[in-house]
């Protein structure tokens, strides 16, 4: 196979085929002072990809606050470190593996895992949960139900055998979604604070060693590839799909950690996106540092392959570290224990260039600083606001007429499959490995985990209502980190860092740039009033099928601390005659709300306002009142609003709910709509007038609802109508169903 | 009647760990003679059908829709008629 | 007692059990690598749960070809008390050490969850002192958790009193007649999918899991 | 060299869910001439010997030590000479 030359790659323009536009080529030519050579252009072209470069996002993530007592650090690490005392620290991140999973979803979903879980033990933390955060289209489509199982079996055939449990998740279903699925990751670490392990090259005359699995060509001849004078030869003609290992990423985090705890390592860096290129430009502008390297010296799965490929490929389970150089025969000796090859392939120099040679031929040569964000490109664009948003805000409730009877409204609410149980998705996953999950899947708005040898627990979350935001990017990013936030506390935790996941669509395009630009800030605010740090994040641009993106979808993953496991909360309702009470103030907003996707299909109206203050309140006094041992349950209301939030308790706890509602106003609105800012909790009646005297004493309004009863589920309006009358055992049959029926 | 013997691989390229790690334990058992291995699945099919090309083109089309991943898989089958059991 | 945790590639579960026995029942336990080639200084032997070889070919396939098996079957000949959790037991059942083999569940997908477990048989080194019938509640998490055996095979389980455990309530995964854990002929060696030792802690849901390693203990003392 | 191309298949009386859930999508996406399906695993194995037999008689082992479970599975093969290779 011939690459062309430097000449025929600007004369034919074949920088444009590998996804670099002409400005940023004639930048390349101006940093080298020369014409790039086919190694080199392919190199700038993966790094200034939009996925690595952050080209679009960069100049919003300024707006995030990323401060706080506890950060250990903050975004520009594979993973963001938060303290939570004792000598302990967590360790998490977010990370999207949409356009994968999109062509083939088991393969996408499972990489994506395992690239998440080496963003954690690069950190020298040792991955203790994951959880995810799936969008679809409806699955009423075969393509659709295929994706989906298809994602899900990724998630549990990798995250299963590699014995980290997936703990909890959210999964929506929207037309929006059917051509371009959302696969987004969480993964969570613990480290001790000594053992906490950087992605950086330090130390001039260090070795750089390439560990883990042998090189292929999986991922090359993917977007960034793609020239047809290479691919008469059949090998180049192989698949973009890559394809994970669990078992390799099982030994090398075990091999990883244990040269972490022998002292061996000076840097880590796990090879993600662009592989070798990222990893070793990463480690070494992070240093300020150089570094060189043998192509020909890293382990190669395939004949024949070139330094361009070597340098681009996106084979998985593979690290490269930079040991101290006393310390390579021991890191070659516990990798063997693992039967995982570690080779030295270069050393750390001092002159900030990354040097690739094949052989003693050398194959490209450029500063690491001008390939690494820092030096890409960044991009403002035009901003507009869409027009579809006026048709959108217009939306006139009294179009729909009200009804007497609510109850097949709220039985066809729990079937549908964004609110139904997920239990048929997280049956498959191991939840329980570890023996760290206390809240598991299906028991609370977060997942809890304890922290053995300690009182101290973590709760973990993922939330991101995309059309929400699509009807409102600023106030329906505002509700994402409001959500995330009340899903924490639910469960008794306090908030302490969050990470962001942003899924867009072209970002060229003004109405989708306005959309990301939205979003960010309302994230970026609602961060800074709660006071809960940005520790990273993950772009995913240019999600888009036949030309239309999806709804703008940004996701925060959340973790919170609880200081004393015995202190934490799930949302089942636990005895008959408890109490049932709004904590929070009332409302009734139906734009973007399920109910009204039931009845109109297209998102419509304004998503409910956020008050931050309010939510602050309200969170505090929910904090308090599961630490004084006031409630015996809290629930979130999001999705269906406050009658499903009910269900839902009720079905959980396997006991049915008598409640009046005193509020004037259109039932549906009281019932189903999606205000934020409220929690439904449970009450022993011995306990209401303390919970009163506290909600009071934090400004936070405590509404009387009803009572806990043995089976029937009634709701009654304020003029003694019934409008919901049923049974426990009918919703949960609803609920519980939903999804088994439609995958067959 | 027919029956179809149809075998599914993962295409070149693709990493197919499961051969890697069925290959080393070979190695280890001694059997040092093995070169390469490759793991796919096997499937047969009774079909009722015409004739041999009738049959040949519903396989084919079994395995583009249902039984191989175009993705990742290639398949290939072999066709055997089955006397007097039509 | 000193306990062996044996641990292969891919092994999972080796913490959680070694978490149990030394920081629930205060026991001596050693994870042992899957190269070591003598065991005779335990006193007991697990086989933790996990994926070994990442399950690749059959769960438990490749671990049965592992230097330290040779003497995993010197023990079991020699009476010491072997428990295989999950993945544990698949490798009992590929070594040919248990009865029977494990097909993938019924569902063709992976299951995890709580579940009712029966004791059937108590003179064994795991349940000695639980009374036939008890309940347990053990949760499970596996693909491939669908024990068979044929008809002669069942038989003769029955007939020797082989059968340690059976899933009650519902069966989880399509196993013959239930079946969640059996032992060998001689009763030392015993292996089930449902995992015991992440039911030893309230916090965790479950304690009734700590059953079993408390008979192992109660064995120990009365060998003595 | 000889390539053995390995069916691993269940044996008769051990039930088949993986065939049954082919078996029922097929007839779901219109295929009704289907008549019975069965499931297993294709081992293709690259391996030097000397003659034909020995190929033979190593891969019967492998297929007896390793390839094939048998309480559950049996196994066949095929070998072919591979031309011009060794
Ligand atoms: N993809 C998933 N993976 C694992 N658990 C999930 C997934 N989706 C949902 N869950 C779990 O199911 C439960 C209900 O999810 P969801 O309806 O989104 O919760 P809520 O609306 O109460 O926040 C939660 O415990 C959640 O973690
Ligand atoms: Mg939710």
């Amino acid at each position: 196979m011939k690459e062309p030359t430097p000449q025929e790659i600007r004369d034919e323009k074949i920088w444009q085929s590998l996804g670099l536009t002409e400005a940023e080529y004639e930048q390349i030519c101006k940093t080298l002072g020369r014409l790039p050579n086919y190694t080199e252009v392919g190199m700038y072209s993966v790094l200034w990809s939009e996925h690595c470069a952050y080209k679009h996002t960069r100049p919003l993530f300024k707006l995030f606050p990323t401060t706080g007592e506890r950060i250990i650090q903050g975004p520009g690490e594979n993973a963001g470190v938060v303290d939570i005392g004792d000598g302990w620290a967590v360790v998490f991140k977010i990370e999207s593996h949409n356009h994968p999973s999109a062509i083939e979803p088991y393969q996408g979903a499972a990489t994506g895992v395992g690239g998440m879980l080496r963003d954690i033990f690069t950190m020298g933390a040792r991955p203790i949960a994951a959880l995810n955060s799936l969008r679809f289209g409806e699955l009423d489509d075969e393509r659709v139900r295929y994706l989906f199982k298809g994602v899900i079996a990724g998630i549990a055939g990798y995250g299963n055998p590699v014995g980290v449990p997936t703990v909890g998740g959210e999964i929506y279903f929207d037309r929006g979604y059917t051509g371009n699925p959302l696969v987004n990751v969480m993964a969570v670490g613990l480290v001790r604070h000594e053992l906490i392990t950087r992605a950086s090259a330090s130390g001039v005359g260090n070795p750089v060693m390439v560990v883990g699995a042998p090189t292929g060509r999986d991922g090359i001849a993917g977007a960034s590839f793609a020239s047809g004078e290479l691919t008469d030869d059949s090998e180049a003609k192989s698949p973009t799909v890559q394809a994970g290992d669990p078992f390799v990423e099982k030994l090398l985090i075990e091999a990883c950690l244990e040269a972490i705890e022998a002292g061996a390592v000076v840097g880590i860096q796990d090879m993600g996106a662009a592989g070798l290129t990222s990893s070793s430009c990463e480690m070494a502008s992070r240093a300020g540092s150089g570094i060189e390297i043998d192509v020909s010296l890293v382990p190669q799965r395939e004949p024949g392959m070139t330094p361009f490929e070597i340098m681009l490929s996106e084979s998985q389970e593979r690290m490269l570290i930079v040991p101290r150089k006393e310390a390579v025969e021991r890191v070659k000796a516990i990798f063997a224990k693992y039967g995982l090859p570690a080779v030295v392939v270069g050393k750390v120099t001092d002159d900030g260039m990354i040097r690739v040679y094949n052989g003693p031929n050398l194959a490209a040569e450029v500063p690491a600083k001008s390939l690494s964000t820092d030096g890409a490109p960044t991009y403002v664009r035009q901003a507009k606001r869409p027009a579809y948003l006026d048709q959108t805000q217009a939306f006139d409730l009294s179009t729909i007429p009200e009804q007497t009877d609510y109850t097949t409204d709220l039985l066809n609410l729990l079937d549908s499959p964004t609110i139904a149980s997920k239990q048929w998705v997280y049956r498959q996953f191991d939840y329980l490995a570890q023996m760290n999950t206390v809240v598991a899947p299906g028991d609370a708005d977060a997942a809890v985990l304890r922290i053995k040898g300690t009182k101290k627990g973590i709760a973990v979350t993922v939330d991101g209502n995309g059309r929400m935001v699509y009807l409102d990017p600023y106030q329906g990013s505002l509700g994402v980190v409001a959500e995330a936030a009340r899903n924490l506390v639910c469960t008794g935790a306090e908030p302490i860092g969050l990470t962001d996941g942003l899924n867009f669509g072209n970002p060229e395009k003004p109405e989708v740039y306005w959309q990301l630009q939205q979003s960010i800030q309302g994230l970026a605010d609602a961060a800074r009033e709660l006071a809960i740090p940005v520790t990273g994040g993950n772009a995913s641009l240019y999600n888009e099928s036949s030309g239309q993106p999806i709804y703008p979808t940004p996701i925060v993953g959340m973790v919170g601390l609880i200081e004393d496991i015995d202190l934490r909360m799930t949302s089942s309702f636990k005895d008959t005659d408890d109490v049932i009470a709004l904590l929070g103030w009332p409302g009734s907003e139906l734009g973007g709300s399920e109910w009204l996707k039931l009845k109109v299909g297209e998102p419509q109206g304004k998503p409910p306002v956020i008050n931050l203050g309010r939510e602050k309140a309200l969170q505090k006094a929910c904090l308090a009142a599961i630490r004084r041992r006031l409630i015996k349950s809290a629930h979130d209301i999001s999705e269906g609003g406050l009658a499903v939030c009910i269900a839902e308790s009720c079905i959980q706890g396997n006991l049915g709910a008598e409640v009046q509602l005193p509020w004037p106003g259109r039932i549906d609105g009281l019932l189903f709509g999606e205000s934020a800012g409220r929690i439904i909790v449970s009450v022993d009646p011995t306990k209401w007038e303390e919970l009163s005297e506290l909600a009071a004493s934090y400004g936070v309004p405590l509404v009387r609802l009803g009572r806990v009863t043995a089976n029937k589920v009634v709701f009654t309006c304020a003029q003694d109508q019934q409008v919901v009358s049923t049974t426990v055992a009918s919703l949960k049959k609803a609920w519980e169903q939903a999804l088994p029926k439609r995958l067959g | 009647m027919f029956k179809a013997e149809i075998k599914v691989t993962l295409k070149p390229g693709v990493l197919d760990p499961q051969a890697k790690a069925i290959a080393d334990s070979l190695s280890v058992q001694g059997f040092s003679e093995v070169d390469a291995v490759r793991v796919g699945k096997y499937i047969e099919v009774i079909l009722e059908a015409d004739t041999a090309e009738a049959a040949a083109s519903r396989v084919a089309e079994m395995g583009r829709r249902l039984l191989a991943n175009p993705v990742t898989e290639n398949f290939s089958f072999t066709l055997t008629p089955l006397e007097g059991e039509a | 007692m000193k306990v062996a945790i044996l641990v292969f590639p891919g092994t999972g579960g080796e913490q959680d059990c070694h978490y149990v026995l030394t920081e629930v029942f205060g026991l001596e336990a050693e994870l042992v690598w899957h190269t070591e080639t003598d065991l005779r200084r335990f006193d007991a032997l697990i086989l933790p749960g996990g994926a070994s070889y990442g399950d690749y070919l059959r769960p438990g396939a490749l671990a049965k070809f592992s230097p330290v098996m040779g003497s995993v079957i010197k023990a079991a000949d020699s009476g010491t008390p072997i428990l295989g959790i999950g993945n544990g037991f698949q490798i009992l059942l590929e070594a040919g050490l248990l009865p029977g083999a494990m097909l993938v569940n019924e569902s063709l997908l992976f299951y995890c969850g709580p579940q009712k477990v029966e004791v059937v048989k108590d003179r064994t080194p795991f349940t000695r002192g639980i009374a036939p019938g008890t309940l347990l509640d053990l949760p499970i998490a596996h693909g491939a958790g669908n024990y068979f055996i044929d008809e002669a095979g069942l038989a003769h389980l029955e007939a020797n009193e082989q059968i340690v455990f059976r899933y009650a309530g519902s069966n989880p995964n399509g196993s013959v007649g239930a079946i969640a854990g059996v032992c060998n002929a001689a009763g030392n060696v015993v292996g089930l999918m449902p995992h015991p030792e992440r039911a030893v802690e309230a916090l965790l849901g479950s304690e009734d899991g700590q059953q079993i390693f408390k008979a192992l203990i109660n064995y120990w003392e009365a060998k003595k």
